[in-house]
């Protein structure tokens, strides 16, 4: 009775709360994805590159400035969203009201070139970055050792997915967001300042794609290549939970990671390519994802 | 109030030789027109005439466009929309633009106030109190007369002095529409300079101080509500009626 | 449409055949065939964004499938390489009928969601095969002969086979579009309601776009073993897919020979600047993408298409976006 | 397979008929770097190789020898097309004589094709694939710094002699790590340990946690990262998250690099235990050619595969010179195998019939970071596999040019 497909459940349970980690990631990255697709209409296949800039950012912090972790969990995601901000100024603003193809294809650009020129100066390699002081060790939960890193990553992201929906969907600032993301152009015709809001919105997408590497950095290999890993499966979450669906974004994040957990401990060869076939079962059963609405 | 200005009609918009395209289409061709203040003025003309096109335009929401937009004596063509609305313009749209992300109450307070002298949202709820009672809901969960009077009521929050509203009465109940008409009577009793776009000649008849037909995006012609009964005839013809 | 430039007439026909059959005594014939592979490629991706506005992001599945199959055929069954070829191709379109089948009743980005992800699960199914390889690819696929008579071990005469073969895939393309087929793709592609209203099929002729597109983008893999002599996961890979995007995008979308000089750019820069930037290789990629969309929307035949129509004067229409 | 070999030669006879016996075509030797420079590979490999075969160039003195020299120098961004297609361009068109490094097993494959069939010469160090010197062995390829089987096999061997009798793998689901995997399984049994299990996991992986606590569970005492670059790197830090080296298990590399080392930190890489075929801290020879490469290659240590590149570069023109000849590929391979290497980093060594190049191998254990003296100073010797013993006995490779 202790034996799920043969395998402990204490075991699957050490898996399950992994999963939860790695959701977080996805989490964190499919919001930022998630609302720049629902503002901007465009999809952001800089976001990798963004989230590759926060983890060096971190490192570059403490490298050569002295930045420790935690001054960087607050500037980094600042920084990060300055950077964005100066793309969405100088590149994506012209290119609104075109097809979603464009979109996706000049973000690919820009990821090319920022990944390029991380790989110009710092190579492929990758770069030192330990787990900070404080959060070294971790927690024998009797199925499992849990280093305290992981435990944070989940408080964090959690707490930053959690703040960033109520945001959206609490505040006034909010109020304004999501009606520009429903209708830009009568929301600025009632006096709001719509291109303004589109520019932090980048910002803040971009911002927690960089807040999510520096969380990042302690664990993954800090490298030019990190964000192209990992984008198309935050792609794929993205769709899976509905393009522009903050929730949902949150939701099948966290999910994906305990679903993805599973083949993991069954048959490890296939966890990668598991997503696609979520993706694919769902875009057919939900062609909206999830939780959204066909657009 | 409403007397003295009457009697020294101070101009409040006037739009000059204005030219807009959607795209490659070009929809208005030199529309001119005047609006006083505190005057209530309808535009009239069949569908595809321009006339919410004109009212987009003046916003700043068609393409490309050309001529000249007076608002309070200040040319407003080259300005972004949201910098048009904060010059203390109001607009109900056509589709009436209820957010189906917002709540009732949230797209009440959705827009941002652009002068002094606005309705509180006491008053409001003291004058739809539909709007109170589903101030929770889903704000397209509303039935279409209370969406339609939610349209309305947010402008009135902000303090715009021009209000343009598009084919309010379209789709209503008789006894809705006789309400939105007492409220555009006592909007114009406030003082109100109103841009009415209307299908219903029979709402907007009574309303309006003067009436601009509109044709091939251009004015046809003015018809002063005196001269109306003596022109008939010639509006029949215009609007096919 | 955009094809008053190098629309097909036979005084360009011939201008074109003859720069193309001149190729080997300019430069290196590999290249010539490669750009000639990928240009067919991104031909026939093009039959479906271009005409049909369908953007699939797993078209590389069909390259790669194709290529695995004529390589196997070729070394492991020994069949002739004509046979080889049209296996390679028939399994990519068959795979295309699969494709096609679940993802055409999805619109615009699901539609491309969907293709990806069923690239990737092939990809996953090409790793784990025990025929390709894994990694390291099927590697030295004889190239064989034609009818047993011309030996194609040698690289121009390779040359003139590869050219006669991806004039037979833009053939089959020409025909397509400007059948009534073609004239029903592009009705599509402005309003797929209104076509559905007048009582056409859109799921079907959608379909049968997807498996003609498939089967070209085949043949083009198929062809490209020929040249290289191996078939490896790289031909798989879903960067192969974005590039095809960028060469049809940079080439100019929906004009017929666009897409050939879109692939003749990329991959004469990925090979030429590949022992001249070394690493900046990509930067100058990721630049050239955000300068085709920010700047050149119509791409290179596109721009050139929108210049002849300046100069003649015939302003018909289409000026007003870009001024 | 012999009617391929025999079109090779025909065409490599052709080509030589054209140009004049015994000399240097076109006057000059050129000496094409073909690696990765931007994606995973780069790091090993990358510039830091086209530094190495620049200073073995300038370090020979071709003009004391006659010689005029060039090194070219490309990157074939992992894609054996592209690999394959700067190969027949620099053959064809640019007169390049050698190909060095190219590391990526398809693209060595596909380029071994190119260089049999216009009969030049492949000397690989980058590139790991034991098939090179195996199945797909040529007359014009040499392979010269390491291979997935003799990694395995040295690390597999010291590790099970050391008391690490019990293993768990961690393997790239991709053909390099899953020999890796074989080689060094067969290696553990042979010598009494035993395999408690073995996890086969996606390429490119990010997150290794659940598989590094699937190995932990093992009780295993030795867990064999049988992956490369990124991979290894993500699974040693996350190994070091949870503890894997504290609870008593070892990790071992069967395919690291100094570059992945300093990558990692020595924090998070202490303990490591790892076979490489070089190390710059070994001999002052090695200091002295280490110091130059850092300060050029802002601050990076050259790897194994990078010094190979010196050490092929200079066993090669020294045989070009000796022979007054770099076109016919095949002839220069055949002298260069005829010939006992001696260099300053590599020592003395040998080419065998299949192309191997034989010299010692060491396992080495990752310093702990009080240990460490200084940048660099990753390293210490564990054992030292001797050169007769490193490499997979030429027998069992499989080449045709072996006669049994």
């Amino acid at each position: 009775m202790t034996e799920i497909f043969g395998f402990p459940i204490q075991a699957l349970m050490g898996q399950l709360v992994l999963g939860l980690v790695n959701g977080s990631f996805y989490a964190m990255l499919s919001i930022g994805l998630s609302v720049i697709f629902g503002m901007l209409n465009i999809i952001n296949f800089a976001h990798g590159a963004f989230y590759m800039i926060g983890a060096f950012l971190a490192w570059m912090g403490l490298y050569y400035w002295g930045i420790s972790y935690w001054w960087s969990l607050i500037l980094v995601p600042l920084a990060v969203a300055l950077i964005g901000i100066a793309v969405e100024r100088t590149l994506l603003q012209w290119i609104y009201k075109l097809d979603h193809l464009y979109g996706l294809l000049l973000t690919f650009g820009i990821a090319l070139v920022i990944e390029g020129m991380f790989r110009h100066w710092f190579g492929v390699a990758g770069q030192p970055f330990d787990v900070p002081e404080g959060l070294t060790g971790g927690f024998n939960l009797g199925f499992m050792f849990l280093p305290k890193y992981r435990a944070w990553v989940i408080v964090a992201s959690l707490t930053v997915c959690v703040g960033t929906w109520f945001i959206i969907e609490k505040t006034r600032l909010g109020s304004y967001l999501r009606a520009a993301t429903e209708n830009p152009k009568l929301t600025q015709a009632f006096g709001i300042n719509v291109p303004i809001m589109v520019m932090l919105i980048y910002g803040l997408g971009v911002g927690l794609a960089g807040f999510a590497g520096v969380l990042a950095a302690p664990v993954l290999q800090v490298s030019p290549l990190m964000g192209s890993n990992m984008i198309i499966v935050v792609f794929a979450v993205v769709v899976i939970g509905g393009m522009g669906s903050i929730v949902g974004s949150i939701a099948t994040g966290l999910m994906l990671g305990i679903v993805e957990a599973i083949p993991k401990v069954l048959y490890p060869e296939i966890s990668s390519t598991m997503v696609f076939i979520i993706m694919a079962i769902v875009l057919l059963l939900r062609p909206a994802g999830l939780f959204g609405k066909e657009r | 109030m409403s007397r003295r200005i009457e009697h020294t009609p101070v101009e409040y918009l006037r739009v000059t030789d204005l030219h807009a395209f959607y795209g490659e289409s070009h929809v208005l061709h030199g529309m001119d027109f005047v609006v006083n203040q505190g005057e209530c003025v309808s535009l009239l003309g069949r569908n595809g005439a321009g006339r919410t096109t004109t009212m987009r335009a003046i916003l700043g929401l068609t393409g490309r466009r050309s001529g000249s937009i007076m608002l309070d004596g200040k040319d407003v063509i080259r300005l972004p929309p949201h910098r048009i609305a904060r010059l203390g313009v109001g607009y109900c749209p056509e589709e009436r633009g209820i957010y189906s992300s917002l709540s009732c109450e949230e797209n009440l307070l959705l827009l941002p106030k652009v002068a002094s002298g606005g309705m509180s949202v006491e008053e409001i709820y003291a004058m739809f109190p539909n709007l109170k009672e589903r101030r929770h809901s889903q704000g397209t969960r509303l039935s279409g007369g209370e969406q339609q009077m939610l349209a309305m009521a947010r402008i009135l929050r902000t303090g715009a002095r021009l209000l343009l509203l598009d084919e309010i009465s379209e789709g209503l109940a008789p006894v809705i529409v006789e309400k939105l008409g007492e409220i555009i009577r006592d909007l114009k009793a406030k003082g109100y300079t109103i841009l009415l776009v209307e299908q219903n000649f029979r709402f907007a008849a009574p309303l309006a101080d003067r009436m601009y037909v509109v044709e091939h995006g251009r004015v046809a012609t003015e018809i002063e509500r005196r001269d109306l009964p003596s022109k008939m005839g010639l509006l029949r013809d215009y609007l096919g009626v | 449409m955009t094809e008053t430039f190098l629309t097909i007439n036979r005084v360009r026909i011939v201008v074109l055949l003859a720069l193309a059959m001149a190729v080997p005594f300019v430069t290196y014939p590999v290249l010539g065939m490669t750009v000639l592979c990928f240009g067919l490629f991104a031909c026939s991706f093009n039959l479906l964004l271009g005409y049909t506005g369908l953007l699939s992001f797993g078209h590389a599945t069909f390259l790669g499938t194709a290529a695995y199959v004529t390589a196997h055929a070729l070394k492991a069954w020994e069949l002739p390489t004509l046979p080889s070829l049209a296996l390679g191709a028939g399994a990519a379109a068959l795979l295309g009928a699969v494709f096609g089948l679940i993802a055409i009743r999805r619109h615009g980005i699901y539609f491309a969601m969907v293709t990806l992800a069923l690239a990737q699960m092939m990809f996953f199914v090409f790793l784990k095969a025990p025929f390709t390889g894994g990694e390291d690819g099927l590697q030295g696929v004889p190239r064989g002969s034609l009818f047993g008579l011309i030996d194609l071990s040698d690289d121009t005469t390779l040359y003139y086979v590869v050219l006669a073969i991806v004039v037979f895939g833009l053939w089959v393309i020409h025909r397509a579009i400007h059948s009534p087929f073609g004239e029903v793709l592009k009705a599509i592609r402005e309003n797929e309601a209104r076509v559905t209203s007048l009582g056409y099929d859109v799921a079907r002729y959608k379909l049968l776009a997807f498996v003609l597109s498939a089967g070209l983008a085949g043949l083009a893999g198929a062809t490209k073993v020929l040249v290289f002599k191996f078939a490896t996961l790289a031909d798989v890979h879903w960067h192969v897919s974005g590039e095809v995007v960028l060469m049809t995008l940079l080439g100019g979308v929906g004009t017929v020979i666009g897409p050939m000089l879109g692939a003749g750019v990329v991959v004469v820069l990925q090979n030429e600047l590949a022992d001249k930037v070394g690493s900046f290789v990509t930067i100058i990629i990721g630049v050239i993408f955000i300068l085709c969309v920010l700047i050149f929307r119509r791409g290179i035949a596109g721009e050139l298409n929108e210049l002849r129509r300046r100069v003649l004067g015939d302003a018909r229409s289409g000026s007003a976006d870009g001024g | 397979m012999l009617k391929g070999s025999s079109i090779g030669l025909c065409v490599g006879a052709l080509l030589s008929l054209g140009t004049a016996h015994a000399e240097i075509t076109d006057g000059v030797v050129r000496i094409g770097v073909l690696n990765d420079q931007s994606g995973i590979y780069a790091g090993l490999s990358g510039p830091g190789s086209i530094w190495a075969a620049k200073k073995a160039v300038e370090d020979f003195q071709p003009e004391k020898h006659g010689l005029k020299v060039e090194v070219v120098a490309a990157d074939h961004q992992n894609k054996p097309d592209i690999g394959s297609s700067i190969a027949r361009k620099w053959i064809d068109v640019d007169k390049v004589d050698m190909i060095v490094d190219v590391p990526t097993s398809s693209v060595i494959l596909a380029v071994n094709q190119v260089v049999q069939e216009k009969n030049k010469v492949m000397i690989v160090s980058g590139g790991g694939t034991a098939d090179l010197t195996g199945t797909a062995c040529t007359p014009n390829s040499i392979h010269w710094t390491y291979d997935t089987w003799a990694l395995a096999n040295a690390t597999g061997k010291a590790v099970v002699k050391t008391g690490g009798d019990s293993w768990y793998f961690l393997t790239a689901d991709y053909a390099f790590g899953q020999a890796l995997e074989r080689d060094t399984e067969a290696v553990v049994l042979k010598n009494g340990g035993k395999v408690l299990g073995k996890i086969r996991h996606p390429f490119p992986g990010t997150d290794f946690s659940s598989f590094l606590l699937q190995a932990q569970a093992s009780k295993a005492k030795v867990i064999g990262l049988a992956n490369a670059g990124g991979d290894t790197i993500n699974a040693i830090k996350q190994a070091a998250e949870f503890g894997i080296t504290q609870g008593g298990q070892n990790l071992a590399g069967l395919l690291v690099f100094i570059s992945d080392v300093q990558a990692l930190g020595l924090n998070a890489a202490q303990g490591l235990i790892l076979t490489e075929a070089w190390y710059w801290d070994m001999t002052d020879e090695n200091r002295k050619f280490a110091q130059a490469f850092t300060a050029a290659n802002r601050g990076a240590f050259p790897t194994s595969a990078q010094a190979g590149v010196y050490s092929a570069v200079t066993h090669y023109l020294k045989t070009v010179a000796t022979l007054k000849e770099d076109g016919d590929g095949a002839k220069v391979v055949a002298a260069m195998k005829a010939t006992p290497t001696d260099d300053p980093l590599f020592g003395k060594g040998t080419i065998r019939a299949d192309g191997r190049k034989i010299h010692p191998l060491y396992l080495f254990e990752v310093k702990k970071p009080s240990e460490s003296k200084g940048p660099g100073d990753f390293y210490k010797l564990r054992a030292t596999i001797p050169a007769e013993e490193a490499f997979r006995p030429l027998e069992d490779g499989g080449c045709p040019l072996v006669k049994k």
